[in-house]
């Protein structure tokens, strides 16, 4: 029979919804609205993981986030694989598959179980102290041993077909946690007419209300409050609310980012529908209800299958009508745990024995005992039995003096376990406000904060719940007034039937047994024991944040929800010094873990960044082209004709160039209008160049420096008008020379009347180039005499082509006859096809940045970024003829006069021409004077661009070379992994150097 | 007590109550002969070749939190010596030199692991970039190789070097030796080795001051420990440099921003190397614990806060699922920041100041971790011989009133 | 992600913005500004821990330049002033500050 | 203008958006745009030539007679027009505007849509980073902002109504990002 430890009735699970799913193969039955824990418990099943170091037989703990033991793996499909998910949090549905982790060949029989054997050695931070002999089997032996037993689950070996989404938001008011403090919480502020939201980590909102069968609120009881509070905050419009949603990071100014789950859930998913969502919400207000988390006990073998946390034994039985067991026994030191008794109890379960550590017991050890049940009080367990599960509990009494006298064992199934309350300081801490220790309760609690909001409820250490509800309803109010609405007052709640949880214990609890021997865990996961700690201390780690990373408690996969007060008190201990001395390690996002998915949400593939495509794009693709990206821009990179390489395309498009004609999108470059009546004082100013005197309708090449004297731009520029500029840019450089501009505008030269925008996407470019330009593009032109004495090189004229309006540039890149159309992009594609059709006539073809980069290079022309990096003046970049000497100031000018920029000895552009012609450079190849340089010998220069010229028939290289221009003619090597290859320092313009071409 | 398997396995017999500390923990002394200001790694390693190489062991280490907390401990300890200037090359591949055998030399296993540092190029610009890099690293000495994308593919089997992705990877760059190490360890190991040299290290201890007699020359640093005397005073803290220096009236040429980190949880080996790309801006490994180890970008704005923006973080992430898509569905489990110096030239600075008896070691930004041993060497060297080792000489502060910079920024824009 | 307040368009998420460095960092003429003093101006930064001057720009919002002072612990900004006006007093503003702080302090 | 220079819209070619009764993206077709800059004073002498006001409290879009002006900075403002008015626009600008100032066309650079539908803010809400709330971002406000990793003018026409302006060459991307964030509302 199945879910034989279901119990009839009771729980807030569909019975008439029963649910098969899969649990290492086992086909198991559950209901809907079970967790993958809750029903693994209905069937009997306790033992669901293996610890990380020990691998030692674990089950479930908890009933909530905090799980450290019971994780699986979750797989809908191979693509569709989740590791590392806890048990306690995952919600079965039709068939699930589940499969438990860090074990081989099975759980039940772990070969790496030897390890717990091995543990008087595997203490923590023996690998530091061992595994360096002989040392290079670190890497061939040790290492990859280490790296095969550590790690839990497997990633997924196929991409994530699912999807992601994102999701900013604003409210008044944030609350965080529904359970009774932040439902009154979100109550208080919707009446006040805030708009709010409220999430909650788990499928349903009430928190603890939903474990908790005997309270009354208001007259009703606790379950169907919450229902009501739930249905009147859903049926607001100003409420949002959100369930499977963690507040997981909180960052400054109240920006706090929720998970939502959205699908992880359903048996078939919506296609439609992403798997998460991330809320990115500004707040501007937070209540923060989290609640707070049990503590486990350190006892010897606290940590058998079987064991559990009493309270989350409790939800088990009265949300999901699950026991844990069939005999339990029940170790506390809070009333809390008396709850769980008396209510597994009534269920008829039996509970040999409560023992309480408290010498007195607490409020309801009477009612306990009058129940029926044996209270030991002042009593400890000394330890457990059983192999994959707890058989029996051994326990004794703390005597006067502290020993323990162990007194009797006890067979069972099961052990809940409480040490007292943590409250969830997680999202408080985030937000950087400071924690205050509360001696009496041993209780870190949120003191000062730093952003706008409050903690309400357990979290903020108020633990009886009418206390709660009022603090939490306070604090609702308080943060919509805050936020500006005007609200109703406080209110408070009436309650019955409700117990404080009173009473706890931290760290280690005594025992009789060798306490060199036996393993009292206190970080479950990571097998940290209570003395692991004491000999961290005992080495010298004194902060607990070396005691963290050196023993790694609290740094598993729940970090340190169950461990870190623990571990805080035996550190502590072992230090003489009070808890607050010793201080807690910090919190940090997320609260739980969270899918990378779900940060990169849309952002992928073609929304990864945003593709730029010129509007020639679909008719280069048509044509063939190969593209490159350049920035965000796709560019056509050579048009390849059927069967040809990239080679002998880019020779074929350089050829046709400057035997003919080509065509060529430069709508790429960036392009910046400069308007005003101050425009050309500005120019002057911004580059190296003189600008003031160029007259309307000649360009001038610009040259961009920072204040620093290097490089940082280039471009043509062309003025249109007195009081008007085309400015363009490099492709790359376009944003950031944009911006360089305005910041000189807006501050620091705030008395010009300059105004710029960004024209870059306002004008396709279509470059035509090579001898027969001008005959390309004549007929097509209309209102421009292109005539050479019209229109002389570096000029720009205004007309239209085809009809449509046009700037007309006369310049060049290539060094042949040229010409750039700028047409309002919308005609791009339009005017393009034509001057293409033009090009094809006379010969030519289209030719891409390949290409183009060949061309320039054959002429000596620069390329910023390529041929400069940032460590390069005008000068030296062969450009020294566009400073403008004698002018007063320009962005540039006093960095160029710092004492190293005038040394001699800076490398300079030249050209390279290699010895054997056929041998194309390696741009980026470094430059010596020996052929056979020793090792480490000094390179005085590398190789900028290299390319193999159709036209020369040879290579070509620019290179910056120290001293370059000095060494004209003198033969240097470029050392290479097959041998160095001679090169000639030339001159760096290869072809037409009297530049006859360009204006023939 | 050394370290080794036989002295773990007597200790596994008397529970491991034998062990003694690690280092001690002593109350300062009223004078040194050199006081460091921050017990991160390369302050350590500096107290530690102090001792060990030029027999200077009247030394303190002062930190004002605790040891190996600052930068040292959030790294995400990308090591690697394939930088493009000579200078740094020298300098870099003396630590990676240093690193080899740095666990038998401390008798503490750092894990240093040559897993390969494998560099990403998706732009034509990158390639040229990359390669820039590889030629100059051969001429010097230093390995550094050029693989095809499926070179790359194959060297690293989870990359997605398909065509159609946003940015598809042209290729990488490949140091072999370059690696990963355990940063905590880097900082206990000095850490134990100069303690039982001599080396006072004292936690818990800010530097509030410092002290200068009439000559300007120093004498000593004020502490919340109260004052201490120094003859020599060697500041290596990181992030909070500007701080310390300012306080003998000195401004320096940095920028302190946050730079963060994450992990996932732990899984079983599915990641053999180191993968940087620059370019989308991700920088990932896998621990011998199985977490994947996840560096981002700095954040905008100087600050001391050491957290920083969700939107670096999501930038960060987007960028690993695009070239790791399998990894989507892996979930983060810490996130946190460090404090980074940074210097114009994203070089740093080893160097004597115009402060006689005082010495700063900054400026190691988002990439210092791997420099650790030998930064520690040559600024050692510095300290005792009051000139620089010549692989620190180029690492001037007057470089930046020279313009002699050694612009590995500009060069390549790398920050790991 | 900060929320910043844009002196013309109110308080907008920091993705909007550009932070452009130290503010009040005068640029020199090229006559007579000696090398350290024009390493100062291009390298030298108060990098405090504390108050900080600086500029940002609302590149994607009016896109005007303007300063801000933060404190670089908290993050949090304490003013934000056009450009051309002058420093504030950053130690009185500390002050402020930490008076505030201890009023806080006493106050829970 | 000979027959066959055919204008081709940022948004041809490109994918559908999967309209519902909840939401949609309809691209604005070809309308004429001036990038005005200068002087709130230069701003008034165009607000008595252009027709529609240029707002001087920020992020306030006038209209009137079928033209906008979107307030984009306190010396920037986005004109919008009917296709083919441009040239007149700039034209009475010059005549007009006395003050000096910057008048640019950018018809061709700027593509916009209109986003509407009673989803509409919820899927612009997966990347624009603002506060879309009405008593936040009220019908006539009208900003330069951020959608995923594109730049937009963002202005509120109607409760669910957004023009939403971007550079050309994000068109794709644009239209792309909303399709993803309106796939679930299919
Ligand atoms: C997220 C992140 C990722 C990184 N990734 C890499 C990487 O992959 N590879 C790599 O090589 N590098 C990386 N780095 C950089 C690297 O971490 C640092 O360059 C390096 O660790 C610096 O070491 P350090 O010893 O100089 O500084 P730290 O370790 O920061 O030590 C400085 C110490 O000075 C102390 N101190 C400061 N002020 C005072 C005072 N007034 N009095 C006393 N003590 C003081 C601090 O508390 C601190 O402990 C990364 C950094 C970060 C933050
Ligand atoms: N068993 C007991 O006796 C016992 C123990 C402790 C508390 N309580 C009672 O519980 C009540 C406390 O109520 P409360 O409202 O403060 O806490 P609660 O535990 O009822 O509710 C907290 C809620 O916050 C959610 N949560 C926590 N962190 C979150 C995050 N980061 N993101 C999203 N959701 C998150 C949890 O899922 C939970 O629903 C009191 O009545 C108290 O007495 C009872
Ligand atoms: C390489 C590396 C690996 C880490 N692995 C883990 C880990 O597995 N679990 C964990 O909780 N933290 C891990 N951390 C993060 C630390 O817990 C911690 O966040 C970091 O040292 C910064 O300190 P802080 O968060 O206390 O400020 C790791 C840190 C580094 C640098
Ligand atoms: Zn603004």
């Amino acid at each position: 029979m199945s879910q034989t430890f279901r119990r009839p009735e009771g729980g807030r699970i569909k019975r008439n919804k029963p649910v098969a799913f899969r649990f290492d193969g086992r086909a198991l039955t559950g209901y809907e609205g079970d967790t993958l824990a809750s029903a693994l418990l209905a069937n009997g099943v306790h033992l669901v993981g293996r610890s990380f170091k020990y691998h030692r037989p674990r089950g479930i703990l908890t009933a909530g986030a905090e799980e450290p033991n019971a994780l699986v793996t979750v797989s809908r499909d191979a693509a569709r694989s989740t590791p590392n998910l806890r048990a306690t949090q995952v919600e079965i549905y039709e068939g699930m598959t589940a499969e438990s982790q860090n074990r081989w060949p099975s759980l039940a029989f772990d070969a790496s179980a030897v390890n717990d054997l091995l543990s008087p050695i595997f203490v923590s931070g023996f690998y530091y102290k061992t595994f360096m002999w002989p040392a290079k089997f670190w890497t061939s032996v040790y290492e990859p041993r280490i790296r095969a037993a550590a790690g839990l689950g497997k990633a997924p070996e196929l991409p994530d077909p699912d999807r992601y989404q994102s999701r900013f938001a604003h409210c008044d008011v944030l609350v965080i946690g529904a359970g009774p403090a932040g439902l009154a919480a979100a109550l208080a502020a919707m009446e006040s007419g805030a708009r709010v939201i409220l999430c909650d980590e788990q499928a349903e909102m009430g928190g603890s209300l939903l474990s908790d069968p005997d309270v009354t609120i208001e007259g009703q009881s606790g379950r169907q409050w919450s229902t009501d509070v739930i249905m009147a905050l859903a049926l607001s419009d100003r409420v949002t609310c959100l369930t499977r949603t963690t507040a997981f990071g909180y960052f400054a100014d109240n920006f706090v980012a929720l998970a939502e789950r959205i699908t992880d859930h359903m048996a078939t998913p919506p296609a439609s529908s992403p798997r998460e969502r991330l809320w990115q919400v500004r707040a501007k207000q937070v209540v923060i209800a989290t609640g707070a988390l049990e503590r486990p006990l350190v006892f010897p073998e606290n940590d058998r299958p079987g064991i559990l946390f009493a309270d989350a034994a409790r939800t088990y039985l009265n949300r999901y009508g699950v026991m844990a067991g069939r005999k339990t026994v029940v170790a506390t030191a809070c009333d809390s745990a008396y709850l769980a008794a008396l209510d597994l109890h009534r269920a008829g379960v039996e509970v040999p024995a409560i023992l309480d550590i408290r010498r007195e017991g607490g409020a309801l050890t009477a009612a306990a005992r009058a129940a029926g049940i044996r209270v030991e009080t002042g009593a400890t367990v000394t330890g457990t039995r059983g192999r994959l599960r707890v058989a029996s509990v051994e326990f004794g009494h703390v005597q006067a003096d502290g020993s323990v006298r162990h007194d009797a064992v006890l067979p069972c199934d099961s052990l809940l376990m409480s040490g007292g309350w943590t409250p969830t300081l997680h999202m408080f801490s985030q937000s950087r406000g400071k924690l205050r220790y509360e001696e009496v309760t041993g209780r870190y609690l949120p003191g000062r904060s730093a952003e706008h909001e409050r903690s309400a409820g357990a979290c903020n250490g108020t633990m009886a719940l009418g206390a709660v509800l009022d603090e939490g309803y306070a604090a609702g109010e308080n943060a919509a007034r805050a936020a500006g609405l005007a609200t109703r007052g406080t209110k408070t709640f009436a309650v019955a039937g409700a117990t404080t949880p009173d009473g706890q214990v931290l760290g280690a609890l005594p025992h009789d047994r060798n306490p060199g021997r036996v393993k009292a865990f206190v970080d479950f996961q990571h097998d940290v024991t209570a003395k692991d700690i004491k000999l961290a201390v005992r080495e010298g780690f004194r902060s607990i944040e070396h005691v963290k990373r050196y023993t790694t408690t609290g740094m598993a996969t729940d970090q340190g929800k169950t461990s870190n007060m623990n571990a805080l008190a035996i550190a502590a201990g072992a230090l003489d010094k009070p808890i607050p001395a010793v201080g807690l390690t910090t919190f940090r996002m997320p609260y739980t873990p969270t899918t990378f998915g779900i940060f990169a949400n849309t952002s992928r593939g073609d929304l990864f960044d945003p593709v730029r495509r010129t509007s020639t794009h679909d008719w280069a693709a048509a044509a063939g082209a190969e593209f490159e990206n350049v920035g965000m821009w796709k560019r056509a990179w050579y048009f390849p004709r059927q069967g040809e390489s990239m080679h002998a395309a880019v020779d074929r498009e350089c050829r046709t160039v400057r035997a003919a004609v080509g065509i060529f999108d430069a709508s790429t470059l960036g392009k910046i209008e400069v308007v005003g009546p101050d425009a050309a004082e500005f120019m002057h100013r911004i580059y190296v160049n003189p600008f003031l005197k160029l007259e309307v309708g000649r360009c001038r090449y610009g040259i961009m420096c920072r204040d620093d004297g290097f490089v940082y731009d280039d471009g043509v520029v062309g003025r249109i008008a007195a009081d008007r500029f085309h400015v363009t840019t490099t492709t790359g450089g376009a944003p950031r020379v944009l911006s360089h501009m305005e910041d000189y505008l807006q501050t620091e030269w705030t008395d010009l009347k300059v105004w710029l925008t960004s024209t870059t996407e306002q004008w396709a470019v279509i470059a035509v180039q090579g001898p027969k330009a001008r005959e390309a593009i004549a007929p097509l032109i209309e209102g421009i005499d292109l005539s050479k004495a019209a229109m002389p090189h570096m000029s720009v004229r205004m007309g239209t082509i085809l009809g449509v309006p046009c700037r007309l540039f006369r310049m060049s890149f290539t060094g042949e006859l040229g010409f750039e159309i700028n047409v309002p992009a919308a005609y791009g594609k339009a005017i393009w096809e034509a001057v293409h059709a033009r090009v094809v006539a006379l010969g030519g073809c289209p030719y891409g940045t390949e290409a183009m980069h060949v061309l320039r290079a054959e002429k000596g022309y620069i390329i910023v970024g390529q041929d400069t990096d940032g460590t390069v003046t005008p000068d030296e970049a062969g450009v020294g003829w566009a400073v403008g000497k004698s002018k007063p100031d320009f962005v540039g000018k006093r960095g160029l006069a710092r004492a190293d920029l005038l040394k001699p000895g800076r490398t300079q552009l030249v050209g390279l021409a290699t010895v054997d012609p056929k041998v194309v450079l390696e741009e980026g190849a470094q430059i010596t004077p020996d052929a056979d340089p020793a090792p480490r010998t000094h390179a005085i220069g590398h190789v900028t661009s290299a390319y193999h010229s159709a036209v020369l028939g040879r290579s070509i290289a620019l290179a910056m070379v120290e001293r370059g221009r000095s060494r004209l003619g003198e033969t240097l090597h470029v050392p290479m992994p097959g041998g160095a290859i001679a090169v000639t320092v030339v001159d760096p313009v290869f072809y037409d150097k009297e530049g006859g071409r360009l204006d023939p | 007590m050394r370290f080794s398997f036989a002295s773990l396995l007597r200790n596994a017999f008397s529970a491991h109550t034998g062990w003694p500390e690690q280092w001690r923990s002593p109350e300062p002394k009223a004078a040194y002969d050199v006081i460091i200001v921050g017990a991160g790694g390369h302050g350590l390693a500096t107290a530690y070749y102090l001792a060990a190489e030029h027999g200077i062991t009247n030394v303190a280490v002062v930190e004002r939190g605790w040891l190996g907390g600052g930068n040292t401990g959030r790294n995400t300890t990308i090591i690697r010596s394939n930088y493009l200037w000579e200078e740094s090359e020298a300098l870099y591949d003396h630590a990676l030199d240093l690193w080899q055998d740095l666990s038998q030399v401390l008798n503490y296993n750092v894990m240093y692991s040559p897993r390969g540092v494998m560099m990403l190029a998706h732009t034509v610009h990158d390639v040229q970039v990359s390669k820039r890099h590889v030629h100059a690293n051969r001429l010097a000495g230093i390995q550094n190789e050029w693989l095809s994308p499926e070179e790359a593919k194959a060297f690293c089997p989870p990359l997605n070097i398909s065509r159609d992705i946003r940015y598809p990877v042209m290729g990488a760059a490949l140091q072999r030796k370059g690696g990963v190490a355990r940063h905590d360890a880097v900082a206990w190991g000095y850490a134990r080795a100069a303690s039982a040299l001599g080396v006072d290290i004292i936690q818990n201890c800010e530097v509030t001051a410092i002290r200068r007699g009439p000559d300007g020359a120093v004498t000593g640093i004020e502490t919340t420990k109260g004052p201490i005397g120094a003859k020599k005073i060697g500041v290596v803290a990181a992030g909070h440099t500007s701080v310390v220096m300012g306080m003998a009236g000195l401004r320096m040429p940095l920028e302190s921003y946050p730079l963060q980190a994450l992990v996932s949880e732990p899984l079983k080996p599915v990641f053999p190397c180191v993968v940087m790309s620059n370019t989308i801006h991700a920088y990932i490994s896998q621990s011998d614990k199985g977490d994947l180890v996840i560096g981002a970008g700095t954040d905008q704005y100087v600050s001391y806060s050491q957290t920083g923006g969700l939107h670096i973080t999501t930038h960060t992430l987007d960028a690993i699922c695009e070239l790791f898509p399998m990894f989507r569905r892996v979930r983060m489990l810490r996130n946190w920041g460090g404090i980074v110096d940074v210097t114009p030239d994203r070089s740093p600075i080893l160097a004597k100041t115009p402060v006689k008896g005082l010495f700063v070691n900054c400026g190691w930004g988002t990439g210092g971790f791997k420099a650790t041993p030998g930064s520690g060497h040559v600024f050692a060297h510095t300290i005792a011989r009051d000139e620089p080792h010549p692989k620190n000489a180029p690492f001037t502060l007057e470089r930046f009133r020279d313009g002699r910079l050694i612009d590995e920024a500009a060069a390549a824009a790398v920050a790991h | 992600m900060l929320l910043i307040t844009c002196p013309i368009c109110g308080p907008r998420p920091e993705i909007e913005f550009r932070n452009m460095g130290e503010a009040h960092i005068a640029r020199p003429t090229p006559e007579g500004t000696s090398d350290d003093d024009m390493a100062a101006f291009l390298y030298l930064r108060s990098n405090p821990k504390g108050l900080i001057a600086e500029r940002w720009r609302h590149v994607h919002g009016c896109a005007r330049f303007f300063n801000a002072v933060r404190h670089t612990v908290t993050d949090k900004f304490v003013t934000v002033y056009e450009v051309g006006a002058p420093k504030p007093d950053l130690a009185a503003l500390a002050a402020d500050l930490a008076a505030d702080l201890a009023a806080r302090e006493a106050g829970r | 203008m000979t027959p066959e220079i055919k204008r081709v819209g940022a948004f041809e070619g490109l994918p559908a958006f999967p309209a519902t009764s909840r939401v949609k993206a309809v691209p604005t077709g070809p309308l004429a745009r001036i990038l005005f800059r200068g002087s709130p004073a230069a701003a008034a002498s165009v607000s008595a030539v252009f027709g529609a006001p240029l707002s001087t409290v920020p992020m306030r879009a006038g209209e009137a007679g079928g033209r906008a002006a979107l307030w984009l900075g306190p010396d920037e403002w986005l004109l919008i027009g009917r296709d083919g008015e441009g040239e007149a626009i700039l034209a009475a600008i010059a005549g007009a505007v006395a003050e000096p100032h910057s008048a640019v066309d950018v018809g061709h650079r700027n593509t916009g849509l209109v986003l509407s539908g009673a989803r509409a803010v919820d899927v612009l809400n997966a990347g624009c980073p603002l506060d879309l709330h009405p008593s936040a971002f009220p019908i006539g406000m009208c900003t330069r902002t951020l959608l995923g990793k594109a730049e937009i003018v963002l202005w509120r026409q109607a409760a669910d109504r957004f023009h939403i302006e971007g550079w050309r060459s994000f068109a794709p991307y644009l239209l792309g990002f909303l399709a993803e964030a309106a796939r679930e509302y299919a």
